[in-house]
């Protein structure tokens, strides 16, 4: 359970000041909403300047998780056995020109994320669900390519409805995605939509210098009255970009000047103690489990056999891992790709036999399985003994973390190779169809609070995160079978428990080893009010900062 | 008038009464009185005997560069005891995070960083060398094509370039042979350390030998019939070695200090390789946690370069006495 | 030797100059003492490293680096230079006490026009005077030293005037202030045998016009022969002879300035006449001979065990007609050379 | 010298467009695939294919190289369809990671490394020139030792390492200034200084070091030469000596460094801005090396190829005036 | 071909290209350094060249050794053109005529022992040999009057004449027939300049070698040559036995020369009929026309200008280029040789 706190003293939020958001970034992964795609960033322009047909509460606590309306009037109408959804807008949003927010607006929005040679890197829920074929999104399409589309996305009145290819029982949790956001057509700039979008929320952009800041200032044509969820308690919000990441957390900690109306987007590892020790900090500082689960992928088709994935798993010395990254405050040891923030789909997992409980290496037992290995599986046993490949992001962290690995995998005769790949082109690099490696490290949060953003997404092979190659087990039939049976369950409590017996059957395969159930920490300054962590994102509501004077 | 071989026996005397001591003997001797250039070739000397011999020496004091130690970790991965956790076991504290030992760190630390310094700077300054002399010697459309080649790598900012084409090259170089890791790393630095460096050598160099191929003894030794590679090699180089090696103590350490740089923007030693810059890179973090950790590898890189640096000054006064003639003011 | 009936323009007394080096003292001034009386030329000669340069240096406390010791006396109108402060000497120099410098190349300062050279040295000691009228007063210089068109010559730069320009600037520049003494450290050497007497000349007709008093270092006798009142002969640091012109050239007492004078052919003489050689090279200044410095390659040496390994003569009068000797035989060389039987 | 300095601006141009086809050809044939880097996690073989025609990989190499020079003088369009744009000339490409054309990306980010480079430049000048000259005066004794002890732990710092080690005892430890944080100086001027002061100082007591250096051995040179000697003979003051004679010459070697370092400088101070936060050229430069963003890599690389190659030009001219020796008549 | 001599120079020009213009900075001018000089040097013989400094003479020297090559003109060393040999033959060249060089300190490399500064020769003639080359190098410098037991010093731990011996005695290494002095002893002060100067003429006498001998002083040049030519601005202006030049100089500036010379005889102090020339040597780059000393000659007339002076033999078997000569007395040009 976490530990989810308001920030500030008690009392009504007040208006006015300026927030600062402090962050080592050099600038917002994407602002254009349908290329928006991080956890952070998306609770930023939620709550900012992208209005979303649906989406969550504006609280903290397991009340921040629960969907509700936004521009649509309620959470969506699902019709044709849920392959027909339908959203009415509420009316009253306009944009920050002034123009009102209309259906077409929406469509548009969600046409943008066809142009996948202009609009990168958002989710592709809307490619894969929407029923409507060959289209390249708007700016490119034929008439008769848009005509299509319209039909597929279509408007009467202010009321839009999506039409699917599948049944999506919670299709209204994707429309909670910035990528459902409205676009007016007039004013998209294309590539360059992404420094300037056009809000429809209460701030907008004042200016915005990558690598220096992004300043946000009230959007006089937004209309309180026609948003039910934002309260826009600040006068303004920047973002400081490109700070090192040591200096950030001095800031926090010194809590000078500006510094008292910031917040920061985590803790460094070597400054917990320094905060958490400390009571000073105490009603300013928060440990919460984010969304997220570390896990590490093996690749099946390499290493198809289960005792060295045992002995691999066996040999890790969990308890380093999380020391190296703060200790208990890295999070707690994970039993599977299910946090138990999904109430619904999460069961406790029974784990492999032999592993300890307090994360430390069992190397007895580790040795054993290699043992067991050598006459069960032979040569996937040499090649665990000459070198298993292991590619990381080369950075400080992981330079510490796969020195741990080579380090305990060697005490049961694994040899581990690691191969540093520059940070930022790490997942291009392993997510290649032609990457060569064993073992890879992998962290996922839900994208809603259905283990069908999880499971699916890791271990089917359409999944968009797969990495185990685990098409080579002779299982893997049989596991894709239930999971698309489970996709397709109107039933959510059935559902549930469907998500709760696949996450078993990869936990018992070992297809990826489970990590942790993250943790995060984060401060905020003195007179920062409304820091609260919401859920969804793992991160504050960044709109809903409140300066206490 | 007597032969005139008889001439001169007063001579002989007189010049019997000087030291018979070679250029190369004398500098040793100046140098040798500068008790602090003394001491910092001690100092040079013992890090390096200490690169060379890390691994016994970590087996006699029992500690690795990778052994984990979690129980000198406290809960937040920090070390257990003050300062770093110092203590017999770990004479240096240990690092925060894994618990590895810092000294051992440092021990093998040197080793690459040390490896970098002398690699990069022998190829520069070999490089540097040749072009320089024969630039300067041949004079001409040779020394144009290097003055050109000299101009055109000059106007590159190397440091951007350096960064930018490490990862590419390094993959190039893995794709040619080299073994993947630390060692196309290493490579890498080592070249392109060189590529940009060997400009200033070549300058240095050039600059000395058109001065120098004025001197009577070049054409001396071209009367005699002496080919290029005689004139070169055999007359010009021996008098090049002064400024030579003030350059190579002056930019050894820089070399140092770049791949400590390097490792800085990760782009340096690939884990668990220690060397100086990923320590130094690693430690800034730890400024209020773990200080002692902060200065250990600073104060090491500071030590060996202000070594070196006194070094080459020492070496110039002694190569260059004439620089103690101050007349006037 | 003349009488003077006036106090010495100079008067140098013990004078001693030694370097610390890395490799020993060097005795580079070794106890000198002479006077320079007002209007002669007075010519000091000897080899390369005999301190001449040295001692003219200290006359205006030129060596003032950290590794010199000076001690003695010099004193330059009643005032004692080594021991004045700085002020006071900054005041005689260029102003009482001019210098010329051997090599003309390097002694001007490359980044300034020689018409500024030139008016730093007058408006140093004549700050009332301003920029317009010091370049009058640089311009008629520059016509007394004999450069044409100075118009157009007085905004050059050193570099774009030959050798014998550029000693014509330094000339001018040590004369602007009409001083009482002249020092000028071979000033010829460096320059052509044709503008070495062009410089000599004009240094002479100056002399007539400032009436100046010059004290002329040289190592070429047939410039003594042409200009000096006076010689002084150094070897080693030391004065070895002090003489009248006509008493160097007809009867030197000392072997030293008997052989400087036999080894120097002059085209007078003819082909394949053996030129007189004093063996030997100049001793070290660090450690020099025992006794006399000259012994191992005087001819005239007594040989070991003699006054003349053991004892280091002094200066004194010798002859009749007013030189000064620091030989032990300077009687006997005196007899010989008048015998002609000292040459072999 | 009117020919003079026009021959030395033809040969510039030829450096600079030597340069960039050194450069264009370097990155361009780089293994990296920006195409495929671009797409982040979601990348599919059709995504890569159609970010390689939006990014205009699809072309040959001389075609880009083509369309990047005419886009230098005629700007150069992008996009496609209604979302097409333009970036005007002087175009150096367009940044899809920053969605900007690099010419005003350089235009915005410049200021801020001119500002750092300008004040951090006077300030090591006058430090570097000032220690020098006092080591010079004093030579052989303490002051001398320690300038010389300053100068040799300048240089021997990494910059990151300095720079984060003043950035913490002084921020943090002894709270002398406020976290540096960028502003304008034409914004908010105090804010502006006190931002920047730390870096200038590291920067400067850095590049310092060389100076002092030099400025001490050129001093020390000048101070033998004759013409100094005829200035004490001419009864000038000592400081009119120093000024007029010693600094005069001692300075002509430094400004050629000087010039040549400060360009480096404007090329993009990498380190200095990044340990600072300071939003200027070389931040953005490493950030291009790591998101691939090869417009903007090549686009700095050029900018501060220009520079360099200008004052080198500059330098020349400088040269004439400050040597009349060297002056072309 | 004349059996009896030595070294022969017809006609040798060397223009050094120097200036610049244009975009590339191509030269566009040239130093006239040497400008059309013919010698004859007779076997066993000594001429002596005597100029101001930038006249030309170590360019001359240079050329005559194949150090440079000549811009035009012809080399002819014992009989043979020399003019344009290389490789094998230019070394072999090298074995027949040597040079020493004018600045003891520059001339000798410092890094050096002065064993391997007179093995030099043997080394890069490829005749190197352990055993017998240290004991040619250590006669050699008997011969020179440096005592063999410095074999392994350095040239610093000599004085200036010692150094010039060192030199010598390099020279005579390969045992050449024809040695080029380029101011041997300029640099050299007045006590030792004698020393090497008997050693020189000592040597010639022993080893029967030709000797050019270059100064810029003409009473230095008095002693040794039996032959001397001067030179003005790249040309040879009088040329002929050494007596004869000196006692009946027939060029005005050979006779300024010579009475520029100080005379070491206080009597004869400012005496009568010196001459001083006036102003500096004009720039080789672009030398006056006609008659380039007419600039500073006092008998210049129109014709100077216009029409330059050749050679011409004056009946003495002195050669002197000019249109107002000196008289010369029969009676000595007879008793020359
Ligand atoms: N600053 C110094 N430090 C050490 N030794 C010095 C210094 N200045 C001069 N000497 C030495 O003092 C001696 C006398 O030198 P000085 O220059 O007076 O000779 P000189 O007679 O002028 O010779 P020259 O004819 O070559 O000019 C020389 O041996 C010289 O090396
Ligand atoms: N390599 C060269 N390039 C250009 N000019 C040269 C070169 N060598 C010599 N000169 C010029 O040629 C002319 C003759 O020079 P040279 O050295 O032969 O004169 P010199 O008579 O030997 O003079 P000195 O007495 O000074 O040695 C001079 O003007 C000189 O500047
Ligand atoms: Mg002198
Ligand atoms: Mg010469």
């Amino acid at each position: 359970g976490s530990s989810n706190s308001g920030g500030g003293p008690a009392g009504a939020p007040k208006k006015g000041g300026t927030v600062h958001i402090l962050t080592l970034g050099e600038q917002i992964a994407h602002l254009d909403p349908q290329r928006n795609y991080t956890g952070t960033d998306m609770a930023f322009a939620v709550s900012t300047m992208h209005r979303t047909l649906t989406s969550y509460k504006y609280a903290g606590g397991d009340e921040g998780s629960e969907i509700t309306a936004d521009l649509a009037t309620d959470t969506g109408t699902v019709t044709n056995e849920g392959k027909t959804w339908a959203f009415t807008l509420a009316g009253g949003g306009t944009f920050e020109d002034g123009s009102p927010i209309t259906c077409a607006d929406v469509a548009y929005g969600v046409s943008r994320t066809f142009a996948t040679d202009i609009i990168t890197d958002g989710p592709s829920y809307a490619m894969s669900y929407i029923d409507v074929a060959d289209y390249p999104g708007p700016y490119k399409a034929t008439a008769d390519q848009q005509a299509a589309f319209d039909k597929a996305v279509n408007c009467v009145d202010q009321t839009v409805t999506f039409n699917l290819k599948v049944p999506v029982a919670d299709f209204n949790y994707t429309t909670t995605l910035t990528a459902f956001s409205p676009v007016p057509k007039a004013l998209d700039t294309g590539e360059n939509y992404d420094m300037k979008p056009v809000s429809s929320g209460p701030y907008k952009i004042e200016s915005y210098e990558i690598g220096k800041s992004l300043v946000l200032v009230r959007n006089d044509k937004w209309d309180q009255a026609s948003d039910p969820l934002r309260h826009a308690y600040a006068d303004s919000i920047v973002y400081e970009f490109g700070l090192d990441a040591s200096v950030i957390d001095e800031r926090m900690i010194k809590d000078a000047g500006d510094d008292q109306f910031a917040v920061s987007e985590g803790i460094q590892p070597e400054n917990l103690q320094t905060i958490f020790e400390d009571d000073a900090f105490k009603n300013r500082r928060v440990d919460y489990l984010d969304p997220f689960v570390t896990y590490t992928n093996v690749n099946v088709k390499s290493v198809p056999c289960l005792d060295v994935r045992k002995a691999v798993y066996l040999a890790l010395d969990r308890d380093a891992l999380r020391k190296a990254g703060g200790g208990p405050y890295t999070g707690d040891y994970a039993d599977g790709f299910i946090k138990p923030a999904l109430a619904a789909d999460y069961a406790k997992s029974k784990m492999l036999e032999g592993l300890n409980e307090d994360g430390t290496p069992n190397v007895e037992a580790a040795k054993a399985a290699m043992e067991a290995a050598k006459t069960s599986c032979p040569e996937v046993a040499q090649h665990a003994a000459d070198g298993l490949v292991y590619p990381y992001p080369d950075t400080p962290v992981w330079a510490k973390a796969i020195a741990i690995w080579i380090e305990s995998q060697a005490k049961a005769g694994i040899t581990i190779k690691g191969e540093a790949v520059e940070a930022s082109k790490y997942w291009p690099t392993v997510m290649a169809p032609d990457a060569v490696y064993d073992l890879a490290r992998g962290g996922w949060a839900p994208d809603w609070l259905n283990a069908s953003t999880v499971i699916p997404e890791l271990f089917a092979t359409s999944g968009g995160f797969n990495l185990t190659h685990n098409d080579a087990d002779p299982d893997y039939a049989e596991f894709q079978t239930a999971v698309d049976a489970a996709k397709v369950n109107l039933d959510r409590a059935a559902q549930g428990k469907q998500w709760q017996e696949l996450n078993q059957f990869v936990v018992d395969r070992l297809w990826a080893l489970p990590g942790t159930f993250v943790k995060a920490q984060s401060i905020w300054g003195s007179k920062v009010g409304n820091a609260y962590q919401w859920g969804p994102y793992g991160s504050f509501n960044f709109g809903e900062l409140s300066i206490n004077s | 008038m007597s032969t005139f071989a008889e001439l001169d026996h007063d001579d002989v005397v007189i010049a019997t009464e000087i030291v018979g001591k070679s250029p190369r003997e004398l500098a040793w001797m100046r140098f040798r009185k500068d008790k602090v250039a003394m001491f910092a070739v001690a100092v040079i000397a013992t890090y390096v005997v200490v690169a060379l011999f890390a691994p016994v020496i970590c087996a006699l004091l029992g500690i690795s560069p990778t052994r984990l130690d979690g129980a000198a970790l406290n809960d937040y991965g920090l070390p257990n005891g003050p300062f770093g956790n110092i203590s017999f076991e770990h004479l240096l504290g240990v690092e925060p995070g894994t618990g590895r030992d810092i000294l051992a760190r440092l021990l093998y630390g040197a080793r690459v960083s040390l490896m970098v310094g002398f690699i990069a700077t022998f190829l520069t300054t070999t490089i540097g060398v040749v072009l320089g002399v024969v630039a300067g010697y041949k004079r001409g459309r040779i020394d144009a094509v290097i003055s050109r080649m000299t101009d055109l790598t000059l106007a590159f900012p190397s440091f951007l370039l350096i960064i930018a084409l490490t990862r590419p090259f390094t993959q190039r170089l893995e794709a040619i042979g080299v073994p993947e890791g630390n060692p196309a790393r290493l490579t890498y630095i080592v070249l392109v350390l060189s590529l940009f460096g060997w400009v200033y050598v070549a300058r240095v160099v050039r600059g000395q030998t058109l001065s120098l191929r004025e001197r009577e003894f070049v054409e001396a030794a071209r009367s005699c019939g002496a080919s290029n590679s005689h004139i070169i090699f055999k007359e010009l180089l021996p008098n090049l070695w002064a400024p030579v090696i003030v350059i190579v103590s002056l930019s050894l350490p820089g070399y140092v200090s770049t791949e400590a740089t390097l490792s800085f923007l990760g782009l340096g030693m690939i884990a668990p390789a220690a060397s100086w810059g990923v320590m130094l890179g690693d430690s800034v973090k730890y400024y209020r946690s773990d200080p002692t950790y902060l200065f250990i590898p600073g104060i090491a890189l500071i030590v060996l370069v202000l070594a070196f640096n006194i070094v080459g000054d020492a070496v110039r006064d002694a190569l260059d006495p004439k620089g103690d003639r101050q007349n006037l003011l | 030797m003349r009488n003077h009936d006036s106090e010495p323009v100079l008067s140098v007394q013990n004078l001693q100059v030694s370097f610390t080096t890395d490799d020993g003292v060097v005795r580079a001034v070794d106890g000198v003492s002479f006077d320079v009386y007002a209007g002669e030329t007075v010519c000091i000669v000897g080899e390369s490293g005999s301190g001449k340069s040295v001692m003219a240096g200290s006359i205006l406390r030129l060596n003032n680096s950290s590794t010199a010791t000076t001690t003695g006396k010099i004193l330059l109108g009643g005032v004692d230079v080594l021991s004045a402060d700085e002020s006071v000497v900054r005041g005689l120099r260029g102003s009482e006490v001019a210098m010329i410098f051997q090599d003309p190349m390097s002694a001007l300062n490359p980044y300034y026009t020689v018409g500024d050279q030139i008016a730093e040295a007058y408006l140093v000691h004549h700050p009332e005077v301003s920029k317009k009228d010091a370049r009058q007063v640089v311009l008629q210089m520059m016509i007394k030293v004999g450069i044409p068109s100075p118009e157009k010559r007085i905004d050059e730069y050193p570099h774009q005037f030959s050798g014998g320009m550029r000693q014509r600037i330094v000339i001018a520049i040590a004369l602007i202030n009409s001083p009482r003494l002249l020092i000028a450290d071979e000033p010829t050497t460096a320059l052509d045998v044709t503008v070495q007497a062009q410089i000599l000349d004009l240094m002479m007709d100056l002399q007539k016009e400032f009436g100046m008093t010059i004290l002329l270092i040289t190592h070429d006798l047939g410039v003594v022969a042409e200009v000096a009142q006076d010689v002084i002969v150094m070897y080693a640091g030391r004065i070895v002879e002090q003489s009248d012109v006509e008493a160097i050239f007809h009867a030197p007492t000392h072997p030293y300035a008997w052989g400087l004078l036999g080894s120097v052919s002059s085209y007078g003489a003819s082909k394949r006449g053996d030129l007189f050689t004093i063996s030997g090279s100049p001793p070290s200044l660090i450690s020099l001979p025992e006794g006399c410095a000259f012994h191992p390659r005087c001819v005239h040496s007594l040989g070991s065990g003699s006054r003349c390994q053991s004892e280091k003569p002094v200066l004194r009068p010798v002859g009749n007609n007013g030189s000064r000797s620091a030989c032990h035989l300077a009687d006997e060389v005196l007899v010989s050379i008048g015998t002609g039987t000292g040459a072999r | 010298m009117l020919l003079f300095i026009i021959r030395r601006l033809f040969f510039a141009i030829v450096l600079l467009i030597a340069v960039s086809v050194f450069t264009y050809f370097l990155f361009a044939l780089l293994p990296t695939d920006p195409a495929a880097l671009s797409c982040g996690i979601h990348c599919k073989p059709e995504t890569i294919a159609a970010n390689r025609i939006r990014l205009g990989y699809d072309k040959s190499i001389f075609e880009q190289y083509w369309l990047f020079l005419k886009g230098i003088f005629v700007g150069r369009d992008y996009g496609i369809g209604t979302a097409a744009f333009t970036c005007p000339a002087p175009s150096l490409g367009y940044s899809f990671n920053q969605h900007a054309c690099v010419t005003s990306l350089i235009g915005e980010t410049f200021p801020v490394t001119a500002y750092l480079s300008i004040g951090a430049f006077i300030l090591w000048m006058m430090i570097g020139i000032g220690v020098g000259a006092i080591a010079a005066l004093n030579k052989g004794k303490w002051q001398d030792r320690l300038a010389t002890a300053f100068a040799s732990v300048g240089v021997s710092l990494p910059t990151f390492y300095f720079g984060l080690l003043a950035l913490f005892s002084i921020v943090i430890w002894f709270q002398i200034l406020p976290f540096p944080s960028y502003e304008s100086p034409l914004d908010n001027f105090p804010a502006f200084i006190t931002a920047m002061i730390l870096p200038w100082l590291v920067l400067a007591i850095i590049s310092a070091a060389s100076y002092t250096r030099l400025t001490r051995n050129g001093m020390l040179e000048a101070m033998n030469e004759d013409f100094v000697r005829l200035g004490v003979a001419k009864g000038l003051r000592l400081r009119v000596i120093l000024r007029r004679y010693v600094m005069r010459q001692a300075l002509i070697p430094i400004v050629t460094i000087a010039g040549l370092d400060f360009a480096g400088l404007l090329g993009g101070a990498i380190i200095t801005e990044s340990v600072f936060s300071l939003p200027g050229m070389g931040r953005m430069s490493i950030r291009a090396v790591v998101d691939s963003d090869l417009p903007v890599l090549v686009g700095t690389t050029m900018i501060a190829a220009v520079f360099i190659v200008l004052a080198n030009v500059i330098v020349d001219i400088a040269y004439g005036f400050l040597d009349p020796r060297v002056r072309v008549s | 071909m004349n059996s009896d001599i030595a070294l022969q120079a017809i006609n040798l020009v060397k223009y050094f290209p120097t200036g610049s213009s244009g975009l590339l900075g191509r030269p566009d001018k040239s130093v006239k350094a040497v400008d059309g000089v013919s010698l004859t040097l007779r076997k066993g013989a000594t001429l002596g060249i005597v100029g101001e400094s930038g006249c030309g003479k170590s360019t001359l020297a240079r050329v005559l050794t194949r150090l440079i090559e000549p811009t035009s003109g012809q080399v002819i060393l014992n009989g043979a053109d020399i003019t344009h040999t290389s490789g094998k033959e230019l070394r072999d060249v090298r074995q027949q005529m040597q040079m020493i060089f004018q600045d003891p300190v520059s001339s000798l490399n410092p890094r050096h022992s002065i064993g391997q500064i007179i093995g030099m020769p043997f080394t890069v003639q490829g005749q190197f040999d352990k055993e017998a080359t240290p004991v040619r190098v250590r006669e050699l410098m008997k011969l020179v009057g440096l005592n063999p037991e410095h074999f392994n010093r350095y040239p610093h731990e000599f004085s200036g004449g010692q150094r010039q011996r060192i030199g010598i005695a390099r020279a005579l290494a390969l045992n050449p027939s024809v040695v080029i002095a380029d101011e041997p002893v300029s640099a050299l002060d007045v006590s030792v300049r004698a020393q090497i100067l008997n050693l020189l003429e000592g040597l010639q006498a022993e080893l029967n070698l030709s000797l050019v001998f270059i100064a810029h002083d003409l009473s230095v040049v008095r002693h040794i040559a039996d032959e001397v030519a001067v030179m003005y601005l790249g040309k040879i202006v009088e040329r002929g036995p050494a007596a004869t030049v000196y006692t009946h100089p027939a060029h005005p500036y050979t006779k300024a020369l010579l009475s520029a010379v100080p005379i070491q005889d206080p009597s004869s102090r400012g005496g009568a009929g010196r001459i001083r020339l006036q102003g500096d040597v004009p720039s080789p780059i672009d030398p006056p026309s006609g008659c380039r000393f007419r600039t500073r000659c006092w008998k210049a007339e129109a014709l100077c200008e216009e029409q330059e002076p050749l050679l011409t033999d004056d009946g003495s078997g002195r050669l002197v280029a000019c249109h107002f000569p000196e008289e010369t007395p029969v009676a000595i040009g007879n008793r020359a040789q």
